[in-house]
């Protein structure tokens, strides 16, 4: 068949057809439709299956509120679970297919569950599956995981790109239909920067769904040539297919432009969408209001809609969603969709009214005083059964049904701040309540005014008032011509006769049923009947559900519906993609990557290289033939001690610290004195944070009388810095303080072991032996001219200099370094050795530095000096972390040096059970070290400083290890201290 | 009324006319022996366990708002008892076996669900740490494996192995992890201290605290005074606001957590899984929903909602995590206030007022200790006297230095 | 959130770190103060549900630390302070 | 200075790069030299004389000023980056000590930035999906950090189809790729 049910007009370009296939059958359509208009114009009316019972189930809505007609839109790694096709837009070749159903959508083997429904009622499975204790995720969980869910992910990764930006503008009108357009049009006469944004791909709203006049001509018309004139102001930016989905503090809001899913795949280069966040000075919503269902039994057939989608079809797409329709409603607006079907020669077979008296429609059957009490159909409504105002009932044979329960506003977005609706008795609806998001106003049906002059009207005044906030003057045009007819709503929200079901929330088959049972189970606060009946909790928020589930608890408890409550929308307003949501961070563009000035040479050796926050730095160097990286390291640890090794240590934070009062600084940020540090020496320096933890730790020198440069870890490189401006401007505000990070300006590389000096000694052009250059010396030098810094520091424990470059030198150093190094076979190290080297020094590091450890812990309670006030001192003398049994640094090895220890394993004393008592510590850190030929580790251990010497046990579960220790000092390596010296 | 698949059947057959009001909506005495101020969760649980556990009478619950409408009804469902230092993991592992026989024990299907959780590592140092936290949690009477990069691959294959920034390298698991359907828990304990006596009063609000001679006597709220020999206070998001009504300070800021689910979908993560290189953690509901969270806003807050940056964080978290979801859509975006500690951990203690007693400081690992807090604070308000598993959470281990602090980030509750 | 910063003007709140409770400012003296003075500085929280003095620290900007005035219950912000020109006025100097 | 010292630029060449897609021209400067200049406690007086003296510009709070051998601007309050010829000025901080003397605190900064002088027409259209800095109604002059994706950069609107970008060097390449992928979905 094809497109049966296409009538004429509609703003459909019918001298293109597309082609698009739905559950394998192809179809036809035009541009302009969606995906739901195009399926109807080709007599498909079951589009989908509820949630629970698996019910069959067609759109009831033209618009993003959409409970039913959810679908897989594309295939393969583009597949997109729960599109709603009454917006999906139609593009050539568009393939969609049915989810939730099996084996297929017509014959549904889950629809058991609609037989069974008496038993699944509303929050029947809180009160089950109890017994026996274990079936719960053997058995029943399972089966309803795969029963539950709706549309399935690829489980591929998604090939599109998505991407993000600001916008700015004095005001934001969100939606345009007559009350946006004309409130984007007054702010854009005056000049204002505006962003005019709606959700659909053609402006104007519901004016492109009726048949009302604007100005003497048809509304979508009228729209057309506003959209015209905004389009050519340069203070004005027009984003269709953009939908503001959340409002955020002052004036922030979050938009989703689809910029290609009306296309099959995206232009190249070009995102699929883009998340905007638009900072607005003042913002008005004129999205419009949603039409709600009235419930009656069998109310969810295909085929049943809202009079105002049915209407909207016929008017905007040309398609008669049946061939014989019929009207339900409680107020005036309904029958519009029986004028405007009859008009398009449609077979109106009668418009059912739930009011008494009132004119008749002229030339149509317009039943008053009567409800629609039932409906048959199994795949698609064939007719419903009503109750005459004589009381007799009638079946009328239909194929399409409008009902008409009233109009709801668009509140979502006012009460993203949670500010809840208030209650209008004269349209029954809920409008936007007071203490919503600061300088957001509504216009329109959102507001209430629910004809299109109202919404003309206040689209205006509130966008006059708008600017005039903002000191701006705005003009009021004269209005267009448009109508101006109440809704005259005498509301009915469920039909009472009938013994079977009757839908409220259609996706997650709530009827009015569950709702009576939460109220007899006394679940009638408004949350938690939304809780336990899950109303409002499917993906359309409760669009067309809410309200209704609200009112008919409010008749059973006897409360006004306000009193009954109103629970109030979260963001987004509509489902936005989590690709949307990341942009471009992800991949390998997660997080920005930094490079080392060796980066270059290193990756021309073959280096491995590895994360450390955000850097990737060298972590070996494998030579030809080396199969293992312990090889590699062992290399590098052995023959940095024997001869020389290099290391790139610029990720090493730096900071310079300048003023009169740089060293009176210091002596406040380092539990230790730097005051008296001599210039052109450095000293270690130890930071607590104000609670008496260590907080970081490194080398600082002092380089002039007011002038130091001080050295923090990788890690915390960013945190010292904040803290020490937070020092210097929170604390000690007057103080002559000036600090910035050095930390890339620099390439600095350490040069380790008896031949660092020697090595150095030919580039430097500075006599730099050991009496001209002492240990824990600094200076400015220039390496063959250059201008330099040499730090005599040493993390390794060897005689080793950290030397520095301007970093775009970097790169000819550690050529230089190496090419200089030749005659001593100096090699590179990487992180790997750096830490073997340090272990068996027994210098803290990452492991240890864990921010929960005390100087005291680590053995380095002795610099914490009480003669002057610094941060962390004072609150590092509680008791609670001077204990003498509490934790101390240790050093660990295996008592059979073959045996492997790993870090993480905890102490135990030998013999003692295996149990949380016997817990003495654990393993911190742990290498292998070539030098000693067999693990070592750190650990902490308690009372550790008295149990050096003693056997314990290394206790790992997860590897299921037990191995003999002995405790003992953390240096393991040259204690003394003589090599460095040297 | 006992809940049963029976019951269920015969009232199916029946038009479901025998079923009872879940709770009843008593009027509030004049006085109690016991007044618990806060009807979530912990709340909740701690009436039940007066009541059952240590046979006490004359309780009310103080509700300001309705049952179950605090953190308890606005969280990511998990449950787990992987924490690293001693003060915590004796009582995050009693919490998890109530939860392991919580639905027999007050008859209400909870959905307890243990389908494990894994901590995803990404660096040898992590690896190390989790390592140290899994020996930890084995000690303590807890379940806990290391994962390598090929089991984690095995379980979801999903994942960004192939292009990920920061390489998956293995993971903890603790197998009995999982989730709970977090509504339930309110409500299964609400209706089992609702049959044993407790009145649950909703609506009422503690608008101050009647104390002399440095006893407490009473609340006054909302509804009028009412009297009381103990008042514990359980209120999360609110323990600042209702202990000033004592004069208190306490070591707490409240801070804004957002959480979030997408639309339903087929089956597509089994457990419950965190990235340890961004701020992501994810589970799937029963319903279909992937439940996600991330870092809190990092602002005091009191507004029961968050801001973008924050959404965008998570969302990046999970787009370099799971590269498959990015065409799943995020349906709803929500707040809950948490009471953030000093040192990330929770208080369980007797105050300067004689009787007056509090529960609180959860961040935002309240949800997984709602059985072992409701049992320990019953157990200190019967017994004047902390549980075992929870002497350490007291309000004096910040002034003697012996602080639980997990994260090692000190006295800056928006780092925990 | 946007931040009115003094000499930058309305700037996203994305650029900046937060710390807490603008109370930090007044840190007792290490060499008179004893633990119980600083536990009660360090740790102890007014935490009001209304107006709130706190420190915010532009580090994606000009790096000053700022003490914003902000309602934690809407988030509406009602003056923004260099911390510098509060800690001297509070007294603070080396 | 030994001629064997060989320099890379923040990219990882021996020359900068420039890269042109459409009506966009990305070129990465590296023939500026840096260095930070800040203000001495109470030596205003002597500094500004200073700074007179040797005519380095200092511009009001995030404002740019270019002057004739010596340009500016303003980082944070009583502290300036200072740029200069690199061919001529590549020793800044030397060039800048003795005029200031002991009235300020200086920092060589050269290399801790990369920069970029992304031009062309549409501008707007492009940092708009890199940064929330207004750039439409940004004067020109305006020098301010910012974030774009994720790294801390100093952005300077020179004219309307001129901007400077100072990005951390060590993630030169990242910087330039966010350009460039978001140039391509601007066109």
């Amino acid at each position: 068949m094809s497109q049966s049910n296409r009538i004429s007009g509609g703003q459909i370009d019918r001298s293109k057809t597309f082609r698009f296939t739905f559950d394998g059958h192809t179809y036809t359509g035009h541009p302009g439709d969606t995906l739901a208009s195009a399926l109807l114009a080709n007599g498909v009316r079951l589009m989908g299956r509820s949630f629970k019972y698996h019910r069959p189930r067609g759109p009831i809505s033209a618009g993003s509120e959409e409970p039913n007609a959810l679908v897989h839109l594309r295939s393969g790694a583009r597949q997109e679970p729960n599109t709603r096709a009454t917006v999906a837009e139609l593009f050539d070749g568009l393939e969609a297919t049915s989810q939730n159903a099996w084996p297929s959508l017509k014959l549904d083997a889950m629809a058991i569950n609609d037989r069974l429904n008496s038993f699944f009622t509303a929050g029947f499975y809180y009160k089950t599956f109890m017994w026996p204790a274990a079936f719960w995720e053997k058995v029943y969980e399972p089966i309803i995981r795969r029963a539950a869910g709706l549309g399935a992910l690829s489980k591929e990764e998604d090939p599109d790109e998505y991407d993000k930006g600001f916008l700015h503008c004095d005001l934001l009108v969100i939606g345009a239909g007559p009350a946006g357009l004309m409130a984007a049009l007054t702010a854009g006469r005056a000049g204002a920067r505006v962003v005019l944004a709606d959700e659909d791909f053609r402006m104007g709203g519901r004016l492109n769904a009726e048949t009302h006049e604007v100005g003497g001509q048809a509304g979508a018309d009228w729209a057309a040539g506003v959209v015209a004139e905004l389009a050519a102001m340069s203070n004005v930016r027009l984003m269709t297919r953009t939908t503001i989905v959340g409002a955020f503090d002052h004036g922030i809001y979050s938009a989703v432009e689809r910029v290609s899913d009306h296309l099959a795949v995206p232009m190249a280069g070009k995102p699929r969408q883009t998340l905007w966040r638009i900072y607005s000075k003042r913002a008005i919503l004129a999205g419009g209001a949603t039409e709600r269902p009235i419930a009656f039994e069998n109310n969810d057939r295909p085929g049943i809609m809202l009079a105002g989608a049915l209407r909207a079809y016929a008017n905007r797409w040309g398609v008669a969603a049946g061939d014989r329709v019929a009207v339900f409603t409680n107020n005036d607006d309904g029958l519009r969709t029986a004028k405007d079907l009859q008009a398009k020669g449609v077979d109106v077979a009668a418009v059912i009214d739930s009011r008494e008296g009132g004119d008749l429609l002229p030339g149509i059957r317009h039943l008053q005083g009567t409800q629609v009490i039932d409906s048959s159909g199994g795949l698609g409504l064939k007719s419903v059964t009503v109750r005459l105002a004589n009381g007799k009932t009638e079946t009328i044979s239909c194929t399409a049904l409008g009902v008409s329960g009233g109009w709801n506003p668009n509140v979502n977005i006012t009460s993203h701040h949670r500010s809840r609706p208030e209650w209008r008795e004269d349209i029954a609806a809920f409008v936007p309540g007071t203490g919503g998001p600061a300088g957001l106003t509504a216009a329109g049906a959102a507001n209430g005014a629910l004809s299109t002059h109202g919404a003309l009207l206040t689209g205006q005044a509130q966008a006059i008032a708008a600017l005039t906030d903002l000191g701006l003057t705005a003009k009021a045009a004269n209005l267009p011509k448009a109508e101006d007819a109440p809704i005259a709503i005498s509301p009915l929200w469920y039909v009472h006769e009938g013994k079977g079901r009757a839908w409220i929330d259609q996706q997650n088959d709530v009827t009015v049923k569950d709702v009576k049972l939460a109220h007899k189970e006394n679940f009638t606060s408004v949350e938690h009947l939304k809780r336990y009946t899950t109303l409002g909790m499917a993906t359309d928020q409760g669009k067309t559900g809410n309200v209704l589930g609200i009112a008919v608890m409010a008749e059973l408890t006897g409360q006004s519906i306000p009193a009954t409550g109103t629970t109030i929308y979260r963001p987004p307003y509509t489902p936005v993609a989590m690709g949307t949501l990341a942009g471009r961070s992800r991949g390998k563009e997660f997080k920005p990557f930094r490079l080392t000035p060796s980066h270059k040479w290193a990756a021309e050796q073959g280096a491995i290289f590895v994360e450390v926050g955000n850097w990737l730095r060298t972590q070996w160097v494998p030579k030809p033939g080396e199969t293992t990286w312990r090889e590699s390291v062992d290399r590098e640890v052995l023959a940095t001690r024997r001869l020389v090794g290099i290391c790139d240590v610029t990720t090493l934070g730096k900071i310079d610290i300048q003023g009169t009062d740089a060293g009176a600084f210091l002596d406040k940020v380092y539990a230790n004195t730097f005051s008296t540090l001599a210039v052109g020496k450095c000293r270690y320096g130890l930071m607590l944070r104000e609670d008496g933890m260590v907080f970081d730790d490194g080398t600082t020198a002092r380089m002039g009388e007011h002038e130091f440069v001080m050295t923090t870890t990788t890690a915390n490189a960013v945190t010292v810095f904040r803290h020490l401006e937070y020092c210097r401007q929170c604390l000690w505000p007057d103080m002559d303080v000036q600090i910035i990070s050095t930390t890339e300006a620099w390439a600095q590389f350490s040069v380790a072991g008896p031949n660092a000096r020697k090595l150095l000694q030919k580039i430097v052009d500075q006599d730099i032996s050991d009496a001209a250059f002492p240990y824990m010396g600094a200076g400015n030098i220039t390496v063959q001219g250059l201008r330099g810094r040499l730090f005599r520091i040493s993390f390794s424990g060897e005689l080793a200099y950290e030397i520095a470059v301007p970093t775009r030198y970097g790169d000819a150093m550690i050529r230089k370094l190496m090419e200089a190094g030749a005659e001593f076979d100096a090699i590179v190290y990487g992180t790997e050795a750096l830490g073997v080297m340090r272990i068996e020094k027994g210098h803290v590091a990452g492991g240890e530095l864990n921010g929960q450890s005390t100087a005291l812990n680590m053995g380095l309670g002795k610099m914490v000096s009480k003669k002057k006030d610094s941060i962390g001192m004072v609150l590092s003398q509680r008791e609670g972390m001077n204990q003498p049994d509490g934790y101390r640094l240790v050093g660990v090895k295996p008592v059979d040096p073959k045996a492997t220890i790993s870090a993480g394993s905890h102490f135990m004393e030998i013999g003692a059970p295996v149990e949380l008592a016997s817990d003495g510590g654990w393993l911190t850190s742990k290498v292998y070290s070539p030098h000693l030929g067999s693990d070592i580790a750190l650990g902490y251990l308690k009372a550790g400083d008295q149990k050096i010497g003693r056997r314990m046990r290394a206790v790992n579960f997860l590897t299921k290890t037990d191995t003999e220790v002995e405790i003992v000092s953390p240096h393991f390596f040259d204690p003394e201290g003589e090599r460095l010296r040297g | 009324m006992r809940y049963s698949g029976f019951r269920v059947i015969a009232e199916a057959l029946t038009g479901h006319k025998g079923w009872k009001p879940v709770w009843r909506d008593p009027a509030p005495q004049a006085e109690y022996d016991y007044i618990i101020v806060g009807g979530g969760g912990h709340g909740l649980a701690t009436a039940y366990y007066l009541a059952k556990e240590f046979k006490q009478a004359r309780i009310a619950v103080l509700e300001k708002g309705y049952l179950g409408g605090g953190n308890v009804g606005r969280n990511t469902t998990i449950i787990r008892s992987n924490y690293l230092l001693d003060g915590n993991e004796p009582f995050y592992e009693f919490s998890l076996k109530l939860w392991e026989g919580l639905e027999q024990d007050f008859n209400y299907n909870a959905m307890v669900s243990q389908r494990g959780i894994i901590n995803l590592i990404h660096t040898d140092a992590q690896r190390d740490a989790f390592t140290r936290r899994g020996n930890g949690m084995i000690l303590n009477g807890a379940d806990a494996e290391l994962l390598n990069r090929d089991q984690v691959r095995a379980m979801y294959p999903f994942l960004n192995f192939d292009n990920a920034r920061f390489p998956i390298k293995g993971a903890l698991m603790q197998r009995r992890g999982g989730t709970v359907r977090h509504d339930a828990v309110a409500w299964g304990y609400a209706r089992g201290a609702d049959m044993r006596g407790v009145d649950l009063i909703q609506n009422c609000e503690v608008t101050g605290m009647r104390i002399e001679n440095g006893r407490i006597r009473g609340v006054e709220t909302s509804r009028g005074f009412i009297g009381a020999k103990k008042v514990g206070v359980a209120v999360a998001g609110s323990s600042s606001k209702v202990m000033a009504h004592a004069g208190m300070r306490l070591p707490i800021e409240s801070h804004v957590l957002q959480a979030f689910v997408s639309e339903g979908l087929k089956p597509f993560i089994a457990g419950v899984m965190t990235f340890g290189a961004g701020h992501f953690y994810v589970s799937q509901s029963d319903k279909g929903g992937l439940v996600f969270g991330g870092d809190i806003d990092g602002y005091n807050s009191y507004a029961q909602r968050g801001n973008l940056p924050v959404i965008e964080d998570v969302a990046e978290g999970g787009m370099a995590l799971m590269p498959a979801i990015g065409r799943a859509r995020l349906l709803r975006t929500w707040g809950g206030i948490m009471d953030m500690s000093m040192d990330g951990s929770p208080i369980i203690d007797k105050t300067h007022v004689e009787g007056l007693y509090f529960n609180g400081g959860w961040c935002y690992g309240g949800f997984k200790a709602t059985p072992a807090s409701g049992w320990c604070f019953a157990h200190l308000l019967a017994k004047d006297e902390p549980h075992k598993t929870a002497t350490a959470y007291r309000f004096d281990r910040f002034l003697k230095g012996l602080m639980i602090d997990e994260k090692g980030q000190g006295a800056q509750p928006n780092l925990h | 959130m946007i931040i009115n910063h003094p000499i930058l003007g309305p700037r996203d709140a994305q650029e900046f770190v937060y710390l807490g409770d603008a109370n930090l400012i007044n840190r007792p003296d290490g060499m008179t103060a004893g633990i119980e003075v600083f536990h009660d500085y360090l740790y102890n929280r007014d935490n009001p549900a209304g107006e709130h003095r706190e420190l915010w620290y532009h580090e994606q900007g000009d790096r000053s630390w700022l003490v914003v005035t902000r309602n934690t219950v809407t988030h509406e912000i009602l003056k923004v302070e260099m911390a510098r020109d509060v800690a001297k006025a509070q007294g603070r100097s080396k | 200075m030994d001629k064997a010292w060989k320099a890379l630029t923040g990219l990882g060449h021996e020359t900068a790069e420039t890269v042109e897609i459409g009506p966009y021209r990305i070129v990465e400067r590296f023939d500026v030299a840096l260095a930070s200049l800040a203000v001495r406690r109470g030596q205003d007086k002597g500094f500004q004389a200073a700074a007179k003296k040797l005519g380095v510009p200092l511009p009001g709070a995030a404002r740019h000023e270019a002057g004739k051998v010596f340009s500016a601007f303003w980082t944070t309050p009583e502290m300036w980056l200072v740029e200069a010829d690199f061919a001529t000025h590549e020793d800044i901080v030397s060039a800048l000590k003795p005029g200031f003397a002991e009235t300020a605190s200086i920092t060589e900064q050269t290399d801790a930035w990369v920069r970029f002088d992304v031009s062309g027409a549409g501008l707007v259209a492009l940092f708009e999906r890199l940064t929330n800095l207004d750039l439409a109604t940004l004067p020109d002059g305006f020098a301010s950090r910012t974030v774009i994706e994720h790294l801390g950069v100093y952005l300077i609107r020179h004219s309307a189809t001129l901007v400077t970008l100072y990005g951390p060097r060590s993630s030169a390449q990242g910087l330039l790729h966010a350009l460039e992928v978001t140039v391509k979905s601007v066109l």
